[in-house]
């Protein structure tokens, strides 16, 4: 068993080339709560560890254009104590501190959520619905990649060799606007979502929904964007039959498999059950 | 909670600080992974990824060339126990089985099961050397459900098991290991007087004790001897299997038990100790191993899922005529599930006629099953409870009412041939119907579910000695690792008896070569049983102390009194002398014949019921199937609360544990039979935010067969919950659920069906 | 005299006896009766069973006088945890 | 190879030790250290029996690497009493009978102090989902959620 080597380098640039450099054997350790249990049951096997945690951007919350710019491993718990990002997007800010125990919140990051590439990660869903995009640091410079389009499967990512997200920027929030994320566990904490939903709209003077974008976990191999539950839900005003329409695109946006924490059937159908609930909550924070 | 009232006792009944309360709350405490010796090894067990497979070869010869591993063993290393002739009737104690169980000889038997171990210098070699080991299987078909696995084309684990009573030589091969069976009465003639039959089938899934600290142990040997530290519920009963499994004398083997982070049953089987033995035979050096979680998942006993048919008959007034029940039990890759114990208590809150009850011991690709907490009677009472439910609906009677008409009381005999003495079951009804949580109002999907449990204790060996030190202080020596407070409640007793400080009194837990044997701490026997040892150790060194006061006021023994932690003058003598305390005559013990003391070796007899109703409220989301508990209230019977907090804390213990059960908690094999959830997260215990406070209501009919009334208290909370929570989903969404755990899936399915 | 019963599974050692009259003074001897008329029953008697002697049950305890008892029924022992 | 040397505040105490990069803390305080009040339940963040706070944050001691803590600050069980004071939750915990077997019960303990000192007038419900990490096998939780509503009061009142 070779030796794992431990870096911490204290910029960006250094690390991508620490990344691009181990040819695929290296690994980025943001909070570590996914990496240390799969290196645990050699799930995955890396010689180089990369802690991102000495570099500064990855470690901040900064507003930036009226939005937030939310450090890649920056814990949960510091995202909730950020009164201003909590006000402006609730939802994210709900799921991502969904992630696991309270310990598990002292580690876990957005970044590390998003870059472990779980279809049922708590915190994707609510950053897709936000439209949340992503700054990927990489050998060739940077990028800003939409959220949705980070994971490509389980387990795997469309990041090229050597590049790391180092932030997630999280948009001004219009006015009018609201967003929340429901997800179903059997318990009450500590278990993976069966399925998760998240809502982010918008509304008019008269509460007429102008805008939605509704992101869905744990029900596919990556969490999705679902535009025609969005398009369910634009023009409304959250009224019955609107709510029908959303419950029937999720469900139909779903393709789940059957596992030891959900049959087909059972996501299909709450993934309906949510939807309408989180449309309701973001429609009341948006009324706000 | 109850109150201080009790003046009858100083200790007894009083809640006292635990002796070794500040060790472990300060981190102090010593568990089974918690002991470093100096050039300790760190052993790691290869195990099965197969349910079930022939071992062709195993070649550790990569394993033993790699720097720093000390030692590699395979079943080849541990003597081969004989079969033992049988029948073996209803105590099964097979060591063969338990050494194959241990290290897997010419088959493997389930995920997780044992081929191979070593030993070396860190966790990384260690883990890199189980690498290094080839093991050739032929993987055989394997069967996991015990139904399928009576089927006659279902794959044979044991090529020499027959059903016990079938003649050897003749009889095929089967799953089965036996069809133990119990009967009253005539239960066809009662079914034949009923006004209602109700029958239903309900089945229950394979379910862990979850106990937070893995198995681990630490091992030395030499020719001198052994020495081994472990977390266990016996370390005496440890010490006999490890002599058995190697092949060494009793005495040579000296067994010191930890700490231990619970067990609930699960750490009374070995498991790694021989092993762990062996590895530091051959090293000469020390070896510590820890299982993993999910080594503890795959490996260690879970309790058997079940497949149970229960059949109740009653008259329209709700007397029950008969009463049968069929249960075909999980006892994993060797025999041995709980199915004498499930027939002992299932029907036997109640006071009948006619029963009958019988059930099949099936072996499967599973882990061998372990004791659990009241092993063997949640899965049967799940159904019980749901029939008789059922049929107070169906007759129109009240819940607790049908049950207070068929209540058992002082005299009733049950099933297996026990009349009992004073039991507080009908008295715990009534405390029931009259406690405010019976007619509180529930709101909308909210529902409310009853259900009664049965145990009684065990009794078994006990050694206790009582040294009472030149300043009249003791020192309390028994065998039982406490795993709950018992230290309190034996402390408890002695100051009692001796009438001196609780404060004066340390209990200290023996290890195997200071103190006579002592059973396990199990069978919730430790209060009634070692308490009794406790007791009379107590008695013994009063004996001892009023003697000598009587010799130094020249008088006769019988002249002497123990009152109040004083030697007393009596009869003719009063006033001719000053009372003496035990520190006074403690004091001169060195000038007149020697150290004060007293010790017991007994076989504690005198079982005694212990019964329990648990009283539940849940919402239940009707959209999501998800479950809530709002409200949760355990009556039971405990005999005499000698430590009333830790009475308390068995009930609601179980009734989470009985919580989980119902709702979250189960093994779950894919198509290969590997278990998929060997992790707490996906094996759903209850978390703090799933449950409302356990609220208690303890009956206190002491046991005549104790000096202070003790009752087992430990497992009867754990039969209830899970036919009261299924009863409570039921009552809020108005349909039956027979298939543990009730979990939200199935509800939700069941109320889509049902056309919600 | 004391009238042994045999409930449930002790049946399937006594073939289907359900009773019998014993003389003995304590239950060592008892069992050693037992298993002279039930040669099925001698090897899981000590091991296998309790005795409950007048509705009291008593485990492993062969010493035990039963000079008066009137009914004394084998109890399978079980285990707790 | 090399292993790695740490500085770190343990306890308070300026604390060194050689780590391979694939020891977790949890390793680190064990089996390097000897410090064995910080229990392993599970090893991959489920059970909270390893719980310690780094810079004040609670955390799986299970989940971090030794190699991360270099130039932290750690508190564990045995920094909490102070000499032979135990803290009043170590108090409580005794008096209120809220551990059986013990072995989560350093975990709790850290996680509920770690509580207190953010919100000293929690609800139940906010304290039996602080500690939802915190599995606890014994007790039913009822005495440990009592426990430590008892102490807040107390330390509030004090």
């Amino acid at each position: 068993m070779a030796d794992i080597q431990y870096q911490a380098p204290e910029d960006l640039a250094a690390a991508s080339a620490l990344l691009a450099g181990a040819g695929g054997k290296a690994r980025i350790l943001a909070g570590g709560t996914d990496l240390l249990v799969q290196m645990k049951f050699d799930v995955v096997e890396p010689t180089l560890l990369i802690d991102i945690k000495n570099i500064a951007e990855t470690r901040t919350i900064a507003e930036e254009d009226g939005g937030f710019r939310v450090g890649a491993a920056v814990p949960g718990a510091e995202l909730g104590e950020d009164a201003a990002l909590a006000a402006a997007w609730p939802g994210v800010v709900e799921a991502a501190e969904l992630i696991g125990s309270t310990q598990v919140q002292g580690r876990a990051s957005l970044g590390g959520n998003l870059c472990n590439a779980s279809p049922a990660a708590d915190s994707v869903p609510a950053m897709i619905a936000a439209g949340a995009v992503a700054r990927v640091i990489g050998p060739d410079g940077q990028r800003d990649v939409a959220v949705e389009d980070i994971a490509t499967g389980p387990g795997k990512t469309s990041l090229a060799s050597g590049e790391i997200v180092a932030s997630i920027f999280l948009p001004k929030r219009p006015a009018n606007s609201g967003d929340a994320y429901l997800r179903f566990i059997p318990r009450t904490e500590m278990d993976i979502a069966v399925v998760g939903v998240g809502i982010s709209l918008s509304l008019d003077g008269d509460g007429v929904c102008t805008a939605a974008r509704v992101g869905l976990g744990a029900v596919a191999p990556t969490a999705l964007l679902v535009d025609a539950a969005a398009d369910a839900l634009i023009g409304s005003k959250l009224d019955e039959a609107a709510m029908d329409n959303l419950a029937a695109a999720v469900s139909a946006a779903c393709s789940p498999i059957d596992d030891k924490r959900g049959t087909v059937e059972f996501r299909t159908d709450i993934a309906g059950v949510l939807a309408r609930r989180v449309a309701s909550i973001a429609f009341t924070r948006a009324g706000k | 909670m109850p109150d201080e009232v009790n003046t009858e006792f100083k200790w007894v009944g009083k809640r006292n600080p635990r002796p070794d309360g500040v060790d472990k709350v300060t981190g102090r405490a010593k568990y089974g992974a918690d002991l470093y010796l100096p050039g300790m090894l760190v052993g790691k067990t290869l195990r099965s990824p197969h349910a079930h497979a022939r071992i062709k070869s195993i070649d550790t010869s990569k394993a033993k060339a790699l720097a720093g591993v000390k030692a590699v063993v395979t079943s080849a290393d541990f003597p081969a126990i004989p079969k033992p002739p049988g029948p073996h009737g209803p105590m099964i104690s097979d060591f063969r089985d338990n050494s194959m169980n241990m290290m897997a000889r010419d088959k493997v038997l389930y995920d997780g099961h044992p081929v191979a171990a070593v030993a070396a210098t860190s966790e990384k070699i260690a883990r890199q050397a189980l690498k290094l080991i080839e093991v050739d299987y032929e993987v055989l078909p394997h069967v996991i459900d015990p139904v399928e696995a009576m089927k006659p084309d279902a794959p044979i684990l044991h090529d020499d098991q027959v059903t016990e009573g079938e003649d050897e030589k003749t009889a095929k091969p089967s799953n089965v290991y036996r069809i133990p069976r119990a009967q009253k009465g005539d239960v066809e003639k009662g079914f034949a007087e009923a006004d209602l039959v109700i029958e239903r089938e309900f089945t229950t899934k394979a379910v862990h004790q979850g106990y937070i600290e893995p198995h681990a142990c630490v091992a030395q040997a030499s020719d001198d001897g052994v020495e081994l530290f472990c977390s266990t519920q016996g370390q005496y009963v440890d010490r006999g299997s490890c002599a058995k499994l190697l092949g060494l004398d009793i005495s040579k083997i000296r067994v010191t038990s930890s700490e231990i982070g619970g067990g609930f049953g699960g750490k009374i089987p070995i498991y790694s100790e021989p092993v762990a033995i062996r590895l530091a035979q051959l090293a000469r050096r020390p070896v510590k191993m820890v299982m993993s979680r999910d080594e503890v998942f795959r490996a260690t006993g879970p309790t058997s899922g079940a497949h149970v048919r229960i059949k109740i008959g009653a008259k329209k007034d709700g007397t029950i005529t008969a009463a049968e029940g069929e249960m075909t039990y999980q006892a994993g890759a060797f025999k041995g599930a709980s199915i004498g114990a499930a027939m002992n208590c299932m029907f036997s809150p109640y006071d009948l006629e006619n029963i009958h009850v019988w059930g099949y011991d099936v072996c499967v690709n599973r882990p061998k099953v372990a004791a659990y907490r009241a092993p063997g009677v949640p899965m049967a009472a799940f159904g019980v409870e749901g029939v008789i439910n059922e049929l107070a609906d169906e007759l129109g009677i009240d819940r607790v009412d049908l049950r207070l008409i068929n209540a058992a009381k002082e005299g009733t005999q049950n099933v297996m041939g026990m009349k009992y003495g004073p039991i507080g079951f009908q008295e715990m009804l009534e405390k029931m119907k009259a406690h405010p949580h019976y007619n509180a109002p529930l709101g909308e999907n909210q529902g409310r579910g009853l259900a009664a449990g049965y145990w009684l204790h065990a009794g078994g060996m006990s050694c206790a000695s009582v040294n009472v030190s030149d300043d009249g202080t003791v020192t309390l020596i028994e065998g039982n690792p406490d795993i709950g407070g018992s230290r309190a409640s034996m402390a408890a007793m002695v100051a009692e008896e001796l009438g001196i400080d609780y404060n004066k009194v340390r209990p200290i837990i023996s290890d195997t070569s200071s103190l006579g044997f002592t059973f396990l701490t199990a069978g919730s026997r430790v209060t009634f049983a070692t308490g009794m040892a406790c007791v009379l150790a107590a008695r013994n060194a009063i004996k001892v102390a009023c003697d000598r006061a009587a010799q130094m006021w020249g008088v006769s023994e019988e002249e002497v009194v123990w009152e109040d932690g004083h030697a007393r003058p009596a009869g003719a003598n009063v006033g001719d002398h000053e009372p003496m305390s035990l520190a006074e005559i403690a004091a001169k013990a060195p000038m007149t014949g020697g150290p004060i003391a007293g010790h017991a070796e007994i076989n504690a007899t005198g079982q005694g019921p212990a019964t329990g109703a648990h009283l539940v409220d849940v919402e239940v989301d009707r959209e999501s199937g998800h479950v809530k508990v709002l409200r949760y209230t355990v009556f039971q019977d405990v005999g005499r609360a000698i430590s009333p907090d830790y009475v308390e804390g068995q009930l609601q213990g179980g009734a989470v544990q009985g919580i989980g059960w119902a709702l979250n908690e189960e093994y779950i094999y894919d198509d290969k039979g590997r278990l998929e959830n060997p992790g707490f997260l996906d094996y759903r215990v209850p978390v703090a935010s799933d449950v409302p406070m356990i609220d208690v209501c303890m009956i206190e009919v002491p046991n005549p067969n104790h000096p202070y009334g003790v009752r087992g208290v430990g497992e009867t909370p754990i039969v209830p919950p899970q036919a009261a929570v299924a009863n409570a989903v039921e009552n809020a969404v108005g349909l039956r659920f027979r298939d543990l755990p009730v979990s939200p899936p199935k509800i939700r399915k069941a109320i889509k069906d049902a056309g919600g | 005299m004391a009238r042994v019963v045999f409930m449930g599974e002790v049946r399937q050692y006594t073939g289907d006896d359900d009773a019998v009259e014993i003389d003995a003074p304590n239950v060592l001897q008892l069992f050693k009766k037992l298993g002279a008329l039930y040669p099925r029953l001698a090897p899981v008697l000590e091991t296998g069973f309790a005795v409950a002697i007048d509705g009291e049950v008593m485990e492993d305890a062969l010493l035990q006088r039963i000079d008066d008892a009137k009914e004394i029924v084998l109890v399978p022992k079980m285990e707790g945890g | 190879m090399a292993k790695t040397h740490v500085t770190t505040t343990i306890n308070g105490d300026e604390t060194e030790f050689l780590c391979e990069t694939e020891q977790t803390l949890l390793d680190v305080l064990r089996d390097e250290l000897h410090m064995t009040g910080t229990k392993e339940g599970c090893g991959t963040g489920d059970c909270g029996a390893c719980s310690v706070t780094m810079d004040g944050r609670l955390i799986c001691s299970c989940l971090v690497l030794g190699v991360e803590t270099h130039g932290h600050k750690i508190e564990t069980i045995e920094g909490m009493a102070d000499g032979d004071a135990l803290h009043p939750l170590q108090r409580n915990f005794i008096d209120m009978a809220a551990l059986q077997c013990g072995i989560c019960t350093p975990g709790v303990l850290v996680a509920a102090k770690n509580l207190l000192e953010k919100n000293p007038d929690p609800s139940e419900t906010e304290v039996r989902f602080w500690l939802a990490g915190n599995l606890c096998r014994c007790t039913g939780y009822d005495k440990i959620i009592r426990a430590v509503m008892e102490t807040a009061a107390e330390m509030r009142g004090a």
